[in-house]
């Protein structure tokens, strides 16, 4: 049995992918002073190899334990437990990461790898040695979520989480609910019209009376931590009343490009983005709105915006922001420059202008010969395609856009049987169950599939006038082993892929970050999918990167589970990596309380002791955020960071200077 | 086994923010990049805990650079950037009366998927200290007095 | 009878229904998980490292795996099966079959002194039967239970492994038991079957043991794999040029699968170079039709790979054979740049099989398959985790290949979709207290 | 304590079970017999000198397959060991005796 006075350490060292001489530092880690085991093992997290380590705690008295293996992200919280079922506290425990910090890093150098691997669980071992028990903050959570976004993917995980029985605020940039989804007709793979399956979504939200929804709002700030976000919302005025709503709309004469049919046509600014849509009542789009009078008969009405602030707390966030899909720049595959090039949005909204029956034109002209081109602003290659303005090169795959332009080649097809079709793609990927059926029945239709390489895509330009055809896709097709293929056409559709919303400010409250693909990212695709690196903010849908519809609604209910875990008891647990002043040290100088940005986190109360008062600084811990801001500003060294301090800094940089020639063993 | 190859006699710590530098170093590790071993990563919450002396004992231990990387305007930490630099600067005035050489230490912001900077910042460093070697020869200039009281 | 009550049953221990139950108790529901096999784990606990991360696989798996068995609120049953389904108004009542194990689980330690007693070799299914194991064992270093099993079909009866076993554990008179228990909904995460090998007789029918499947190279390039190395079954020879054949079983009308199994290019790829960094010598090529890496990452892992030198041809592979040195000749149709069908010869070939439904949900449960036999979904686009059958959902690829990071988030859908109905029917119960009568639902 | 079967008793309880499973104890017989020629053969060729498994098949009279599945089960439970390479091929030796 170990009484306590003697600190001890145990090494357990894993084998992550090594190149490590893992058993070498296992071996020298077992000289240093209080090391009672050090072992290796291939995977020290998996069952048996926890045991191991509970097993060791029990049997040899081990109070320390100190393991080397993946980032401390992934599976520091697995061996905190491990050690608590083990008896011990939890905090007793310290990670060291040697594997995205050496191992995978140090390929070429095995033994300064090794080195590193025994001076960094030197320092680890240091820091055990000061570990102090510590309990978890508990704190009372509200049940209560703020969706941000009233997509598929916001309108989902709202109702899922209200389901679970908690409260949901809904919030909605624009003055509508159902984001990218009420701009697409039939939907794959199930043919459903995508307005009517999304109408019933919105009305069982709508409907639930846990859910409250605010359109026309966004976030301005938020502050405080999971279990309890303190949040201000703002909210523009919807600018017109129930009564006067239609006859405004009528009167109303600015015009200006309509989004929602991603200005094929235009709409007024008093407006409706389509029939059925929710709010019914229209909205004024304030953006555009130039101020001026509507005359309405005899009235001139002004419109006023007057912006609504309204402060709420909630347990967590889930952020729903979706997607927009690729603006092509000026002239890329002759967009924007030659009117017969468009995107596949414009071709849906298009096809869904058309009266049944009509014949397809474009610029006055009937469209014989269509070329669909996949890949736009997906898949690029630095060097190969132009960056965006910003720099950014989008090398991913947007996942959904195959399946979209076989789907809409069946579609016209179906509507135009006279027309031709051809496909110009690199890859063909209906991955999604049911997709490869609208792949073959494309072939079936008899469209004309082409492909090129990568690295030499397509090239789109104007014919002369005169010319049979306006446009020419020119490429080398590897279909028929290279041979330069040119293809006259009526209209080129570009099937632009996918990008996130920017939503930088709202990164920047929140404290999250976006990946290399600026997509938001989640803090392990497999450990914890929708999480970000804030506690209690999670992700849902295509902020998070290219879905499918399906994708998106199974994302944002794994993202209420997970609002439900956090919340569902009432109750949330904070780390204990909070300030915590020594009294015998203070000499209430009150220079921590001067740097401390946080409100009440530290203060100073005056107190009596031995008859004498003496000012002294007090922590709040549900107020302190562990930053350490005292910490330095203390000329007592009164403060501390429980789980990090200052001593425990200094042991881990005698532990990595420690001398080499001390503790290995001489080769004889 | 040997340990004496001959790059290997500096050592740079690299204190590294959990919401910035270290999760930066993870992602350098994923893309499985390799960069110089003489690299000490330790993971802090905020850097601003530290008072200049921390990193004065550092270099009198022979850490022979430190290289700070928070997370910037980025931090989740309110004050906690602005004091950090502040406490930096601090340092560097006192570097200077001891004559270690101030480029030893740096402070730099690194985010989460900041793959690149990271290992610009490595490299950086360690070519610094192949010019102007171990922080034992600042202390030689000076005198043997112990630099920490 | 008493019966045992658990808010949710969920059938299948692979990574869906592991993560299921873990987003249901981490609720605070109670939790019932039945897997028919001796472990915990699925098939994901056969992997070598997991794309587009290269995380090993086991770092992933293991810990979510003692995650489920230490979890308070969930009862774990492993080795058993669902026998028999009967719903009433209190939900459904399930009859699971515990199958024997011959080894008292409440004894056995995982010592393995029993599988190093038996003298008997067995192939082992954990290995795809590349290795041995022994007819007594425990399933694999990292099972959860560590409990032996003792295969009673190769058992000789000679007592050597009671003999050995310190703590008294085998039990070779042990019955198969029937445990009866009450659950308010289930979730099936029933999970997926690969193509057999012998699927194609212009492959080679199964019969070429240089001709392997793409679960068999994850053995090979497991750390705890067969040889510890990458080696072709056939004579052991270290190859040096490695073929991989795609849509092996997928996208194959004469095989009846006209889907694409989503997860074949990446793991194909991913296993090219996880080769070359084992064998840096080694060519490997892949033959394709389409390369799909969709997934979040997987682009960019797909053009690494081919900045490392995996070579990829657009060709259909007609037909494998042998040669005098078990080397393998593919011929290829419409191979990428030349008109001609072409043969090219490799030392062991990997066909990149896809992903089968595992049995008939119908029978046990009255849950229709689709026609593809994968769980049908009849909400596809806003309920994925919806079956026909009110009360029942289902997560993972029973409802269709998947890969992991798609699987993981469906077991959190159908975890919430299961939690909402649970409320439901907790909500009806509570409106239903004598004073007041039974009054409509309006929100269910 | 549990109680614990006597040896007699149990003796007793395995000899019904072998009649009950008379068909597999035939066949585990049949199989373990072969096994253990196998076995016995492989490591007398293995204590001679290394050798790769081809050339342990060639000498048996099995398949490289089968003799490659044979030398990886005596490898896994420590009765043999990996050596160096003869060409593309691992040597088998027997392993230290101390390994087991």
């Amino acid at each position: 049995m170990d009484d306590g006075s003697a600190p001890r350490a145990v090494d357990e060292n894993q084998q992550a992918d090594a190149d490590n001489d893992c058993k070498l530092v296992a071996r020298t880690l077992a000289r240093l002073p209080n090391v009672v085991v050090s072992r290796t093992n291939m995977s020290m997290c998996s069952d048996s190899g926890q045991s191991i380590i509970e097993q060791d705690i029990k049997e040899l008295g081990v109070n320390r334990v100190v393991i080397g293996a993946c980032a401390p992200s992934l599976h520091e919280a697995t061996f905190r437990q491990t050690v608590e079922r083990a008896g011990l506290n939890r905090y007793y425990y310290h990670h060291v990461g040697l594997r995205e910090q050496d191992s995978w890093v140090h390929g070429h150098d095995r033994i300064l790898a090794t080195e590193k691997a025994i001076r960094l669980m030197a320092a680890g071992i240091a820091k055990a040695r000061l570990l102090e028990p510590l309990e978890a903050i508990r704190l009372p959570a509200e049940k209560h979520a703020l969706v941000i976004g009233g997509g598929v993917a916001g309108l989902k995980a709202a109702l899922a989480i209200a389901r679970r029985d908690m409260r949901v605020t809904l919030i909605e940039k624009t003055p509508f609910l159902g984001g990218r989804m009420a701009q697409l007709e039939r939907i794959f793979p199930s043919g459903e019209h995508a307005r009517t399956v999304l109408g019933g979504l919105i009305h069982e939200v709508a409907d639930h009376p846990r859910i409250t929804i605010h359109v026309g709002t966004q976030l301005t700030s938020i502050s405080g931590y999971v279990g309890d976000f303190k949040i201000q919302l703002t909210k523009q005025s919807r600018g017109v009343t129930p009564e006067q709503a239609e006859q405004l709309m009528d009167c109303c004469s600015q015009y200006v490009p309509d989004e929602f049919n991603y200005g094929l046509t235009q709409r007024k600014v008093i407006y409706r983005p389509y029939d059925g849509c929710y709010p019914s009542l229209p909205a004024v789009d304030w953006e555009h709105y130039d101020g001026s009078p509507i005359t309405c008969g005899s009235e001139r009405i002004v419109l006023k915006n007057d912006p609504e602030t309204l402060d709420l707390s909630a347990g967590a966030v889930v952020v729903a922001t979706g997607f927009n899909p690729y603006e092509p720049a000026a002239g890329e595959y002759g967009y924007g420059v030659i009117p017969e090039v468009i995107t596949l949005p414009q071709l849906i909204r298009k096809l869904a202008l058309l009266e049944a029956g009509a014949s397809l034109e474009i610029n006055g002209h009937p469209v014989r010969d269509i070329v669909m081109l996949h890949c736009v602003g997906s898949r690029q290659i630095e060097g190969v395609h132009e960056p965006q303005p910003d720099g950014q090169v989008n090398d991913y795959c947007s996942r959904v856009c195959c399946t979209a332009t076989m789907y809409e080649c069946i579609e016209l097809k179906e509507r135009f049987p006279e027309i031709n079709l051809f496909d110009v793609h690199e890859d063909i990927r209906t991955y999604g169950r049911g997709h490869e059926e609208f792949y073959r029945q494309t072939l079936e239709d008899g469209t004309v599939m082409l492909r090129y390489q990568g690295e030499n895509p397509p090239v789109v330009e104007a014919l002369p006038s005169g010319d049979s055809h306006p446009l020419v896709v020119r490429l080398r097709d590897r279909l028929t082993w290279g041979e330069e293929v040119e293809v006259p056409a009526d209209l080129v559709v570009l099937a632009v892929g996918m990008m996130p919303r920017l939503v930088n400010d709202l990164v920047e409250m929140l404290k999250i970050s976006p990946g290399k693909d600026r997509f938001l990212l989640e803090v392990h695709p497999k450990l914890r999918p929708v999480e970000t690196s804030v506690s209690g903010v999670v992700l849902a849908g295509t902020a998070q990167g290219p879905m499918s519809i399906q994708e998106s609604a199974a994302a944002a209910e794994a993202a209420a589970a997970k609002v439900a875990c956090l919340l569902s008891q009432g109750r949330v647990e904070l780390e204990p990596f909070v300030a915590r002043v020594n009294p015998e040290l203070c000499e209430g100088t009150g220079a921590c309380v001067e740097v401390c940005a946080y409100e009440n986190a530290i203060s100073l109360r005056t107190i009596r002791q031995n008859g004498s008062e003496k000012r002294h600084a007090v922590v709040s811990p549900a107020n302190c955020s562990g930053c350490g801001n005292c910490v330095s500003a203390c000329p007592h060294g009164a403060i501390d960071v429980q789980g990090w301090t200052l001593k425990q800094f200094d042991a881990m940089v005698d532990g990595l200077a420690i001398d080499m020639f001390d503790v290995l063993e001489v080769e004889k | 086994m040997s340990m004496e190859t001959k790059n290997h006699n500096t050592k740079i710590l690299i204190l590294a923010t959990l919401s910035g530098g270290y999760a930066g170093a993870d992602s350098v590790g994923q893309l499985h990049v390799d960069y110089a071993p003489n690299t000490y990563i330790l993971p802090v919450m905020c850097p601003s805990m530290f008072p200049e002396d921390f990193y004065l004992r550092a270099f009198e231990r022979g850490m022979d650079a430190i290289i700070v990387m928070y997370s910037g305007t980025d931090s989740p930490y309110k004050g906690g950037p602005e004091r950090t630099a502040k406490l930096i600067n601090g340092t560097y005035e006192r570097m200077k009366t001891l004559g270690i050489d101030t480029r030893r230490l740096r402070l730099t912001a690194i985010c989460t998927v900041c793959t690149k900077p990271f290992l610009k910042e490595v490299q950086q460093m360690n070519s610094l200290l192949e010019e102007i070697g171990p922080v034992r020869s600042d202390f030689s200039k000076k005198s043997e007095e112990s630099i920490v009281s | 009878m008493v019966l045992d009550t658990y808010d949710a049953l969920v059938v299948g221990g692979g990574i869906s229904g592991m993560q299921s139950a873990l987003d249901l108790a981490n609720q605070g529901y109670r939790v019932a998980l039945v897997e028919r096999s001796e472990s915990i784990g699925g098939k994901m606990i056969q992997l070598s490292k997991v794309f587009p991360t290269l995380d090993c696989c086991s770092c992933i798996t293991t810990p979510k795996m003692s995650a489920v068995a230490h979890h308070h609120g969930i009862q774990l049953f492993t080795y058993s099966e669902v026998q028999q389904i009967l719903e009433d108004s209190d939900g459904f009542h399930v009859d699971i079959l515990k199958k024997p194990r011959y080894v008292r689980d409440d004894l056995c330690t995982g010592c393995r002194q029993c599988e190093y007693a038996c003298p008997i070799y067995v192939p082992n299914p954990y290995d795809l039967e590349l290795s041995a194991t022994k007819a007594v064992r425990v399933p694999f270093s990292t099972a959860v239970p560590q409990t032996a099993v003792l295969d009673i079909e190769n058992c000789l009866f000679c007592g050597k492994c009671e003999k050995a076993c310190p703590v008294d554990a085998i039990d070779l008179a042990q019955a198969p038991e029937i445990k009866h228990l009450r659950a308010t909904t289930i979730v099936l995460a029933t999970g997926y079957e690969i193509t057999q090998r012998d699927a194609k007789a212009e492959y080679g029918a199964g019969r070429l043991p240089n001709v392997i499947d793409g679960l068999m190279m994850e053995r090979l390039l497991a750390p705890t794999g067969p040889y510890g190395r990458v080696l072709r079954p056939g004579d052991g020879k270290e190859p040096e040029s490695i073929a991989y054949v795609q849509c092996a079983g997928s996208r194959d009308e004469t095989l009846g699968v006209e889907y694409c199994s989503r997860v074949c290019c990446m793991y194909a790829i991913k296993q090219a170079m996880l080769i070359s960094g084992s064998l840096p010598l080694a060519d490997i090529t892949i033959y394709y039709m389409d390369i799909r890496t969709f997934g979040k990452g997987y682009e960019q892992f797909y053009q690494n790979a081919r900045t490392m030198g995996v070579e990829f041809v657009k060709g259909k592979v007609a037909s494998i054979t042998q040669d005098e040195n078990q080397n393998l000749v593919l011929r290829l149709e419409a191979m990428d740049g030349k008109p001609e069908v072409a043969e090219r010869t490799h030392d062991l070939v990997v066909l990149s099989v896809g992903m089968l439904p595992q049995y008939d949900p119908k029978t046990l449960y009255a849950v229709s398959p689709a026609e593809d036999g994968f769980v049908q979904q009849p909400s596809p686009n806003l309920a994925p985790s919806l079956t026909d059958r009110h009360g029942i959902f289902v997560a993972g690829t029973a409802a269709g290949p998947m890969d992991i990071v798609d699987s993981i988030v469906m077991a959190g859908a159908a975890a919430a979709s299961a939690a909402g109905y649970i409320e439901e029917r907790l909500m009806r119960t509570n409106e239903q207290v004598p004073e007041s009568p039974v009054m409509e639902v309006t929100h269910g | 304590m549990m109680g614990t079967v006597s040896a007699r008793e149990r003796s007793e309880m395995l000899k019904e079970l072998r009649q009950q499973h008379q068909a597999t104890v035939d066949r585990t017989q049949t199989l373990l017999r072969e096994q253990k020629k196998i076995h016995q053969a492989i490591c007398k060729a293995l204590k001679e000198e290394e050798r790769t498994a081809p050339e342990i098949a060639e000498l048996l009279e099995l398949s490289p397959a089968e003799a490659l599945w044979h030398l990886t089960a005596l490898k896994r439970y420590n009765i043999i060991a990996e050596s160096d390479m003869r060409g593309e091929y691992f040597l088998y030796r027997m392993a230290d005796q101390e390994a087991g």
